[in-house]
């Protein structure tokens, strides 16, 4: 009886949210307890985490944005979980991935190294599940944290010693980058007394505060915030730590930190920046000097990517500059508009579908030969058409040709761009998918090679192989579906959101 | 929506579908692969006549699917789109009876014809989009289909080729899509429309009109061969005879001729590009790749090259007819889409017969070769004598039709092209026919296939022979009611005089 | 001055050397040395503003959140500290490689 | 050397900027706010302890502490993840090391359980206990003691996931009695408290403990075995 009136009592979206919470952690303790059946209990738990998000999904499409007090305390005094379109759609987009990237790696680890994998792979889904959903900025550095440490922990899976040293660089690189986050928040909370970010945004935004508002504690802390954020994003010139974290990870995790783990700390960046620091960066230097890194990260992290010799680092400077796409946000959204905010959802999916397919792949063509240098692929991909297909797919998105969810992304980047006369950004947009167009066929080119193959081959299980090209597939797929996504983005609360859609 | 509604989208789905299950089938599936190519051409090819029917008759065939808010996806099936989809849906019949016998025991042919069934998908898309960026859409589609057939061989030497190709169309497509985007922005509108959409806009925008009407044709140009950006279509040469005739003769090419007719009549519309001042330097442009293409066609040997450069100059003919400005010179331009589809196939299926039966591959091996094989190089004398314009062969009526035009609209020295370049193709084709019919046989063949009491095998023989006779036939009985000439005509008309 | 200004300064002080430590020093251990007194700082920073008026008690939100922030850095510390080990143990030295070597 | 000079010829300045501006922005902190401290005091009654600090760790931002519950596991995971060797320690502690873990660790473990219990209405509770608990297991491991064989499998983890475990249970038992996460019944709220924190502290010292140790002992016990066959 109790149990039936408080069901009547709260929200469906409730039970889906709070199970997106609690569902990932009981895996991790089961997983933990029962290490010999962390297979199944992983593959379950990222299955059904993809349905709870469609339940969330579903319950906001029927009754807009959503919001639940943790505790029934309620901000200031309690945390709050928070639900929009943007969130939903980086909840989707992490179970997506996530479940392919499951999938994947019950066929890519062996028994005693998957023991170690799945645990570690669910806290970072916890990770994610909570940053996505959390409206509360000391709580996000608390996410941050378990996501960064799950991400270091997951990078130093293999043990070989250019894995640990990319773990290690990458775990100092995300601590400093927390502690500067954190200092932000402290000053923050003196500022305003409270971390709740929709508080937050009230006291920044009310009539009488707006000037008394540019403290400069409330600057010191967009600058903290804003860099720690920054340099866990990876975005030129602080993606030093990336390429040798992505690049020696084991393929399925590269997948998981390129695809989901940057876009979390660039959806909080996202998130403050549009809310609680609008007032202040509105129209500012600031946000073309953001504009200006992300021109610069994708014309070196391209170059970059054409100079390497290995499939995974270029894979991996390819998301250095495939970021750069992201803060081209900053200048063009802080004009006008919802044309960018759409712009850069769809560049975040995409590149999240794309990217995780194309490390997928690297990791298909190293399991099969053993090695990832570029020029000698074409001993290897012949053999294995299922995962050029899906390279070669997952490369159309990232140069952003149509018919592709990037193609959608690069259309709506450029539309916003030539509205407001950023020629600048245009030409730097245009040359970024050149110069992908570049690296993507150098790779593609070897793969029609008719050489022999002259070594061992190893078996690439279907499981891989498919999953990876599902994963492309969908990239495309996206190409075709704006519509639906795009409303999902619009649910929004008015009672946070700046005019700008969030 | 009705169910007409529906028959452009299974026009570009009849060869998409069989292309996708092709690829997913085992090597040896022999059997099973030609019936679903063949199936999903015949298909196609009744579908559109179905739709030249209906049009006819007045039925309305469009279909619009949401691409992004405010902008769709929209298939329609105009008189325009018409000529160029049955041309195409022709041509794939004719090419796929060609491609599997000149690729009969090749590896990957799953692959080949995979991405064969793409490329015309991509085409017929580019030729039923209803809009710009359908249109954009199915032109770096096209792209990316026709990527892998030219690297098919997978030797060095394709692997540049492919790579220049890309550089070239890629960049191409990159102009096109910046054009696109501001067109866009600049009107939020995108649709093809008889005579254009942008009559309405004032002065102020034509410095921008002029930069995207550049753009958008230099990115066109790109597959359509202009002078400078050709240099990417004599490389391509490399890929295997079947892709060679269907790149040149429907697909890329045609695709980027296409554009232009379509970027000038119904984007711009021809008055206001005239307006703009664009159209006499695009006219300039075409004329002097005309004469660039058939003076570089003179020092080839390569045969294929030799052709590969006919094209160069043969396509702009189309963009010179669209350029002039008058009813008459938009027939001749519109109507060579056609015409040189059908000769150019013609010509490059005769050279692939040579290369596959004898292995001759440059024209100093060709002495006597008519002798050898009558039948290819009567299929072959005929495309020539087209391409020189001599009557009764379809070129003819294309340059008729262009001098008159350009007469009409005062612009005489198009007349001196045209006679100019009638009389290069005379000068490097008439050579080999001299040497395939006149000279004497040489002791061997660099290599020679045995067909028995054939020629040749009867996959190669037959299209050569259809295209030919099609070429005689469009010269011959221009007045039918459904000749090209006559949907030209109706495009012209569409054009100019209605209001 | 008031004291919690001073302690919140000296975390601050804290912060920027712990920086300039993790910045500087290339042996791993100095390096995670450093991180720990730059949470420290941050933590002292925290606590310290929490009673900035003198004559009310101490806000107990600061607490809660500096116990949370000690334990993080304590697990993150232990992560550090074993991968360190790890590096040392495969590579032969407790450094990371230059950048530019490769 | 000479790099590094440079380095710091650029970073000093900077960084002596850095501090000056951050130290400037402390220092023009408006006025403290008062209404969040004010709130707490308010909701005191209803929070189920008397402490304001352990009222909010485990009841007003329970959320975080259930999540930092999860990091420390995550380290261990980690850790063991990385499957460090075995230090081996051979030697036999010294006597006075010996009699000493001896007579503190009883002693240790009574200043845990108070600890705990006085972190209702004092400074204190499962964090503070948890270390001195880890303390005693750390000196225990010095001293040579290890865990035997039985129990280093599944007792072991349990007790290790005993805190985020019991957090999990509540917080899904809270969903199911008040339709909000870790919303405790008011009346049961410092039975709630009192349940977690316990856990919490077991927890928490055996994860501390381990995470010093940085061997599974599972693995370390194995390779005893093999030394005395």
């Amino acid at each position: 009886m109790a149990i039936e009136n408080a069901l009547m009592a709260f929200p469906m979206a409730s039970i889906w949210a709070v199970t997106l919470v609690l569902l990932p952690l009981a895996g991790v303790i089961c997983c933990f307890l029962l290490p010999r059946i962390s297979r199944t209990l992983g593959l379950f738990t990222s299955f059904a985490n993809l349905i709870s998000v469609s339940g969330l999904g579903w319950q906001l499409l029927e009754h807009g944005s959503y919001r639940h007090a943790v505790g029934g305390w309620g901000a200031p005094l309690g945390i709050e979980l928070y639900a929009d379109g943007l969130s939903l759609l980086m909840l989707a987009t992490t179970a997506m991935v996530g479940f392919a990237i499951s999938v994947y790696s019950t066929a890519y680890f062996k028994p005693a190294v998957g023991v170690r994998f799945w645990p570690i792979w669910l806290c970072l889904l916890t990770a994610l599940n909570t940053l996505f959903l959390s409206a509360d900025i000391f709580n996000l550095y608390v996410t941050l944290e378990l996501m960064g440490l799950s991400a270091v922990a997951l990078t130093a899976l293999t043990g070989s010693k250019e894995a640990l040293n990319g773990a290690m660089r990458y775990l100092l690189a995300s601590l400093l980058a927390s502690l500067s986050y954190l200092l932000g928040v402290v000053l923050l909370y003196h500022s305003f007394g409270s971390v709740d970010i929709s508080l937050l945004t009230q006291q920044m935004q009310a009539p009488s505060a707006t000037l008394a508002a540019a403290t400069p504690a409330v600057w010191a802390a967009l600058g903290l915030m804003g860099a720690g954020l920054m340099l866990k994003t990876a975005i030129f010139p602080l993606h030093f730590w990336l390429p040798p974290a992505h690049g020696s990870a084991p393929a399925p995790v590269s997948a998981l930190l390129s695809a989901l783990v940057i876009k979390a700390s660039f959806y909080i960046l996202l998130r403050l920046w549009f809310t609680l620091f609008e007032p202040l960066v509105d129209g500012e230097a600031i946000n073309s000097l953001l504009g200006l890194l992300g021109c610069a990260a994708i014309l070196w992290g391209s170059v970059q990517a054409i100079r390497q010799t290995r499939l995974k680092l270029l894979i991996a400077y390819s998301t250095v500059a495939q970021i750069g796409y992201l803060f081209l946000v900053f200048p063009l959204a802080s004009n006008m508009g919802s044309v960018a905010w759409n712009a850069i959802a769809y560049l975040i999916i995409s590149h999240a579908l794309a990217k995780s397919a194309m490390f997928l792949c690297a990791g298909n063509l190293l399991r099969f030969g053993g090695h990832d240098r570029i020029a000698d692929l074409d001993r290897v991909v012949q053999r294995l058409p299922l995962t050029a297909a899906a390279f070669a797919l997952a490369g159309v998105s990232i140069m952003g040709i149509p018919p592709s969810g990037g193609f959608i992304g690069k259309w709506l980047l450029l539309e916003t761009a030539i509205i407001q006369g950023r020629w600048d950004l245009v030409a730097v947009i245009i040359i970024g998918g050149l110069l992908a167009a570049v690296y993507i066929f150098k790779v593609i080119g070897y793969t029609f090679s008719p050489a022999q193959i002259t070594h061992e081959a190893h078996n690439v299980s279907a499981r891989m192989q498919w999953s990876a090209l599902l994963l492309a597939i969908g990239a495309v797929l996206l190409g075709f579906l704006s519509l639906p996504v795009l409303s999902l983005l619009n649910i929004s609360d008015a009672t946070i959101t700046s005019g700008v859609g969030l | 929506m009705n169910s007409n509604a529906w028959v452009p989208l299974l026009v570009v789905i009849s060869s998409l579908l069989p292309g996708l299950i092709i690829f997913s089938l085992p090597e040896d599936k022999v059997r099973l692969r030609i019936t679903l190519n063949l199936f999903g051409a015949l298909v196609k090819f009744l579908l559109v006549g179905l739709m030249l029917w209906g049009v006819y008759n007045g039925y309305h065939y469009e279909i619009r699917l949401p691409l992004l808010p405010n902008l769709e996806l929209v298939l329609r099936a105009g008189p325009l789109a018409l000529l160029f989809v049955t041309l195409s849906s022709i041509l794939w019949l004719v090419t796929t009876v060609y491609a599997i016998g000149y690729l009969e025991n090749s590896p990957h042919r799953s692959r080949f014809f995979g991405f064969f069934s793409l490329c015309v998908t991509a085409t017929t898309g580019v030729a039923l989009a209803g809009n710009l960026i359908t249109f954009l859409l199915f032109y770096e589609l096209l792209t990316l289909a026709t990527y892998p057939l030219i690297v098919h061989r997978g030797t060095e030497e394709a692997r540049q080729a492919g790579k220049t190709y890309l550089r070239y169309t890629i960049s191409g497509g990159a102009l096109l899509l910046i054009g696109t985007v501001w067109l866009y922005s600049l009107t939020g509108n995108l649709e093809f429309t008889p005579k254009g959409f942008l009559t309405n806009m004032g002065e102020q925008h034509y410095p921008a009109l002029i930069t995207i009407f550049i753009l958008l044709i230099a990115g066109l140009g790109v597959k359509a061969a202009l002078f400078p950006l050709h240099g990417w279509l004599p490389q391509a040469m490399i890929a295997p005879a079947p892709v060679s005739a269907l790149l040149h003769a429907v697909a890329v090419v045609k695709a980027g001729a296409f554009g232009i007719i379509r970027v000038v009549y119904e984007v711009f519309g021809v008055e206001f590009s005239a307006a703009l001042g664009v159209l006499t330097p695009l006219a300039w442009l075409a004329a002097f790749t005309i004469i660039y293409g058939s003076l570089r066609a003179l020092y080839q040997d390569d045969l294929k090259r030799r052709l590969a450069y006919s094209t160069v100059s043969q396509v702009s003919y189309i963009t010179l007819g669209v350029a002039i400005a008058g009813p008459i010179a938009a027939i001749g331009g519109v109507v060579h889409l056609v015409h040189q589809g059908v000769m150019k196939i013609t010509l490059f299926f005769c050279a692939g017969n040579l290369a596959e039966t004898l292995g001759i591959h440059k024209i100093s091996e060709m002495n006597g070769v008519g002798r050898r094989m009558p039948w290819t190089m009567a299929a072959f004398t005929i495309g020539a004598f087209g391409m020189i314009g001599a009557p009764p062969i379809a070129g003819f009526i294309s340059k008729w039709y262009l001098g008159l035009g350009a007469l009409n609209t005062g612009q005489s020295w198009v007349i001196f092209i045209l006679a100019g370049s009638s009389l290069l193709n005379a000068v490097y084709f008439l050579p080999i026919l001299h040497r395939a019919w006149f000279m004497p046989l040489p002791e061997s063949w660099p290599e020679d296939h045995n067909f028995g009491n054939k020629e040749t095998a009867w996959t190669l023989l037959l299209p050569p022979l259809i295209t030919a006779v099609f070429a005689l036939a469009v010269g011959l009985l221009v007045t039918l009611p459904f000749s090209p000439l006559e949907w030209a005509k109706l495009i012209a008309a569409r054009e100019f005089y209605q209001p | 001055m008031n004291p919690a200004n001073f302690y919140a300064l000296v975390g601050i002080g804290l912060f920027c050397i712990g920086l300039f430590g993790m910045i500087i020093n290339s042996h791993l251990l100095r390096k995670i040395l450093a991180f720990n007194i730059m949470g420290s700082g941050v933590f002292l920073v925290l606590v310290a503003l929490g009673r900035r008026a003198e004559n009310l008690p101490a806000d107990p939100v600061p607490h809660a959140m500096v116990i949370t922030g000690i334990v993080v850095a304590v697990s993150a510390t232990a992560l550090a500290l074993t991968l360190m080990i790890k590096v040392a143990t495969q590579t032969g030295q407790a450094t990371l490689p230059d950048e530019d070597d490769k | 050397m000479n790099r590094n000079r440079l380095l710091l010829i650029v970073l000093l300045p900077l960084l002596l900027t850095l501090a000056a501006g951050l130290g400037y922005a402390v220092l023009s902190l408006p006025e403290q706010p008062q209404y969040l401290q004010q709130l707490v005091m308010d909701n005191m009654a209803d929070s189920g302890v008397s402490h304001p600090v352990t009222a909010v760790l485990l009841n007003f931002r329970a959320y975080d502490t259930l999540l930092e519950m999860v990091v420390l596991l995550l380290a261990l995971l980690a850790v063991w993840s990385l499957d460090m060797a075995d230090p081996q320690h051979k030697t036999a502690p010294s006597l006075v090391l010996d009699t000493l873990t001896r007579l503190l660790t009883p002693v240790l473990i009574l200043v845990t359980a108070y600890l705990l219990w006085v972190g209702a209405h004092a400074p204190g509770g499962a964090f503070q206990a948890g270390s001195v608990l880890a303390a005693s297991a750390v000196l225990l491991s010095l001293a040579g003691w290890r865990l035997s064989d039985k129990l280093t499998a599944l007792p072991l983890r349990i007790v290790l996931v005993a805190g985020p475990g019991v957090f999990i249970i509540l917080s899904a038992l809270s969903m199911v009695l008040e339709g909000q996460l870790l919303k405790y019944p008011v009346a049961q709220a410092g039975l709630f408290i009192v349940i977690l924190e316990t856990f919490a502290t077991l927890s928490i010292g055996a994860t501390l403990a381990a995470l010093f140790l940085g061997v599974r002992p599972g693995k370390i016990n194995k390779n005893k075995d093999r030394k005395h066959k």
